[in-house]
């Protein structure tokens, strides 16, 4: 149940670790880990972010994912700054009773941060720098968490 | 700017001439020239997209960084908003492209 | 690519770490740990397995997650012997350059690892020790994967 | 048990009389008492529906093991089979509850 917007990276294992210690009731731990891609020829990439908006908008999805599934254990990490190809950018982690809960929770997590979570990707290539377009794939994959 | 107060007599409203706290973030930050800023727009200005309206008037760089308007998001006090939505008092507005993080 | 049945213990953090050094192309890596959750009660859990089938049925799960999604890397690793409430009993990795096969995939092969993979669960209780039934959930969890 | 063999000649299938190797899992295991063993049923048992049949009638271990044959689930050569599967020569079977690992 918490969320951290950091320049350092993380270790989902160690997280995982930490936050089922003791919790004998939770039987699925789901982790998503995102890295930055090398699409050819990439440099680095440098996640900007709207300081105090970040921790609001993913408090509030992590929140809403809390609401949705019976989750034992949550934790969303967004790093910022400047990454290289392979690093880590986003890590997740849901745990519950239940298998699906875990797996969709994790998922709503992501297409939601997705779509509100105030970070922008600059792309830095030898040809010079980028902001990377929204993708339109990840608001068709958040429309399908709406409750009708 | 006038705050909608329905609350305070009149006399008190026209007093009420409010600066906004102004955030730009990636290209818009880019395209303005600078990250944030404080505007006191004309009293009219009461909405985000009367809003970007008014900016546009105010210099090339902001031409330049709402010319896509359909392509920027905004929010109020940190909430995403519509260009719709009613600017409040002491509020900070943000300007943004569509987010790409995760 | 790889499964793995073994009576000790996994850490996937570390085996995440493996699966993906050096590998830019990745973007989307999801893990799911299982884990033996006490219901009430639960002194020790025994699994039960088919030596050879058990393999033979991992890789097979496998190869149609890889058939069906464009997978980096993979990992399935299951236990068996006698474990603890909190132990880890099955661990699985995905990695791939879109979020959305990494989770599917994941979400699969535990879907049919359950339905398919030879394992037999026996609960130890202070009152005597029984073995687990199958849930039905289970097998209408593995129907929604039927190509169609 | 003789194997359907349509390569073969009649005179050939007579003499191939198979020894079949059984595994039991878990309850099925336990009901039987052994975790494995060899039989040789007669000639006309060639699938799971029939070996399932005549092994309730080699005695009481076996009629408990198999008395709800809805629960148990079968392998040939370890691949999951339906009751209705053809039994081949020299084939491991293998009989055992619904998998319940994960």
């Amino acid at each position: 149940m918490s969320v951290r917007v950091q320049e350092d990276d993380f270790d989902l294992g160690a997280e995982v670790a930490r936050l089922t210690a003791g919790k004998h009731q939770i039987g699925a731990i789901v982790t998503f880990t995102g890295t930055v891609r090398d699409t050819g020829g990439l440099k680095s990439m440098t996640l900007e972010h709207y300081p105090g908006m970040t921790e609001t908008a993913l408090e509030k999805i992590e929140a809403e994912a809390l609401r949705r599934w019976p989750l034992a254990a949550s934790l969303v990490i967004h790093r910022f700054g400047t990454l290289l190809p392979g690093d880590n950018i986003v890590g997740v982690v849901t745990a519950s009773p239940h298998r699906r809960a875990a797996f969709e929770a994790a998922e709503f997590l992501m297409d939601y941060l997705k779509t509100e979570a105030p970070f922008w990707k600059r792309e830095e290539r030898p040809d010079g720098a980028g902001w990377v377009e929204h993708n339109q794939a990840d608001t068709i994959a958040r429309e399908k968490w709406a409750e009708r | 700017m006038i705050i909608s107060r329905p609350e305070l007599p009149n006399w008190w409203k026209k007093d009420e001439t409010l600066t906004i706290k102004l955030k730009y973030f990636a290209w818009v930050r880019e395209r303005i020239g600078r990250g944030e800023e404080s505007l006191t727009p004309p009293d009219d200005v009461t909405t985000i997209a009367e809003l970007i309206a008014w900016l546009k008037t105010q210099g090339a760089e902001y031409e330049a960084a709402f010319a896509e308007a359909d392509t920027i998001r905004a929010a109020i006090d940190m909430t995403h908003v519509e260009p719709s939505a009613n600017i409040g008092a002491n509020a900070e507005v943000a300007f943004f492209p569509p987010v790409t993080g995760g």
